[in-house]
């Protein structure tokens, strides 16, 4: 495997060169020791796999785009995993150089009584009851993304002509622009489907990467501030 | 400082059963635990909501029964709730791969099996590319079942959940 | 039973500072919890190693700090270590946005920020994308200081470090 140039990608190849090429950059984070394959951390791995991506220019287009829905995918991850934290990450061994390890003990806490108790037959049961009934409701969120998922969005972005949507959202995010500094997703959506949302979000994305404009999302599942780098 | 009140805080603070020697490490060398010990029994006993009680091995600080159902609510569980709800889950599907828990409980659910593993309420056994869980012995005691059949216990469930 | 050993034991049990509301919600509807509270205050003050301590917004039972350090090594532990860590470097840098910690601690951090505000130690506020994280009046409490002032705790923790 090579890093970055060499591109085949015709058509029945593009999918594993896609594969190949974000597996690549992963790969070749971990060689240069950038990343610890064995000890992944998200958010980390995300960061510098988006620095990464801006890095590689010359990309093959179509391979680029698949990279950067990959690097989507990996953001999610990151903001999945900074929303939540596993239990078991509270009792892993620390690094015996942390500076802190000798200033604790001085500060000594009340003493208090931590014993539990034990769970009743009747508390599992109503446990099993409450797993029961979300599972009901998940099932019937299932069911109705399947509807959604029809639609593919990877695909879309497969075989679109990229480079001309960014072009055109290029000239609309300079019309807003020459008005003020940020703009609002939301007022890019001229239709609320799905299909009218990706095609909106792929150019951006493109351009985000190439640092024409910048993408923020200051809430999860909020609007996404757009601000002007250079356009 | 006196030993008398060393012993009420160390029993206080344990949260489980001391044995004597824990208790003597404790206190001044020429202390007499024992007497100590049941002089605190028997004044507990006399008054309030808790009492000492002593074994031959060992002596605990805890509720009178007669309070304990009142204020089990406000006791710590000693199992978290997402991991009762897996280990719910699994007792009532038994035995059951360990991915299809994961369909119903998410991807969490890995984490709420290696805990009830490592309590040993659930055990494991490799079952093509994923695991088959089954409850323990010790998860029939802990709830107080007669038996560790797994038909029987998914039966008595079944019976409760309805 | 009576209300008084009621709330002796759910203090007992809890482990942790009740509310005035989780006390009235096991004792008899008509019971005076606040009398009860300052009288069993009193009584605790008076005699034996346990204090009950009463704030402005909950009580708890704890061990007189005069016996806190005998007893520590039999305590079970209550926040582990790297929690302990994360809260310190919380409690230096304060008021600190929760990146800024995860920074200094890795995103380990995340999981111990939830629990400390779990336990009411620490307590947020949004800022911009992230969370500014303080001390709250409970960690003064717990850990002994006499102030709530943040600047104060930071001195203090200040002078701990050299």
């Amino acid at each position: 495997m090579t890093s970055g140039g060499g591109s085949d990608a015709v058509n029945g190849a593009a999918q594993e060169d896609f594969d190949e090429r974000s597996i690549d950059i992963l790969v070749s984070l971990a060689k240069n020791g950038e990343i610890d394959p064995w000890d992944i951390d998200i958010v980390d791995v995300t960061d510098r796999f988006l620095a990464r991506v801006a890095e590689l220019e010359k990309l093959d287009l179509r391979v680029s785009s698949r990279t950067l829905l990959f690097a989507s995918m990996l953001l999610r991850m990151k903001s999945d995993a900074l929303e939540e934290s596993e239990p078991e990450d509270l009792y892993e061994e620390e690094s015996v150089e942390d500076e802190l390890q000798a200033c604790f003990p001085a500060l000594k806490s009340k003493v208090r009584r931590h014993a539990k108790r034990r769970v009743t037959l009747s508390e599992l049961i109503q446990e099993l009851k409450k797993a029961t009934k979300r599972k009901e409701k998940s099932d019937v969120r299932r069911f109705m993304q399947l509807q959604v998922q029809e639609f593919d969005a990877v695909g879309l972005a497969h075989s679109e002509d990229i480079e001309g949507q960014v072009k055109h959202m290029k000239r609309e995010l300079k019309r807003r622009f020459a008005l003020r500094d940020q703009v609002l997703f939301s007022e890019l959506i001229v239709d609320n489907t799905v299909e009218a949302i990706v095609e909106t979000y792929i150019p951006l994305l493109f351009m985000a990467t190439r640092r024409q404009i910048q993408l923020e999302q200051k809430e999860l599942f909020g609007d996404l501030l757009i601000t002007c780098k250079d356009l | 400082m006196n030993d008398r009140d060393l012993v009420e805080a160390a029993l206080f603070v344990a949260g489980r059963p001391l044995t004597l020697i824990e208790l003597e490490s404790i206190v001044s060398i020429d202390a007499d635990v024992e007497g100590i010990v049941a002089s605190l029994v028997k004044e507990y006993g006399e008054k309030g909501a808790l009492e000492i009680v002593q074994t031959d091995e060992d002596m605990v600080m805890q509720v009178k029964s007669e309070y304990a159902d009142a204020v089990r609510p406000i006791a710590q569980r000693d199992l978290e709730t997402p991991v009762l709800r897996t280990l719910a889950v699994i007792a009532f599907h038994q035995p059951v791969t360990q991915s299809k828990v994961a369909e119903i409980r998410g991807n969490k659910a890995y984490g709420h099996v290696h805990e009830l593993e490592a309590r040993k309420l659930v055990e494991s056994e490799p079952h093509g590319r994923t695991r088959l869980l089954r409850t323990t012995k010790a998860f029939a005691d802990y709830f107080g079942f007669e038996t560790d059949s797994l038909e029987e216990i998914k039966q008595s469930i079944g019976q409760l959940l309805h």
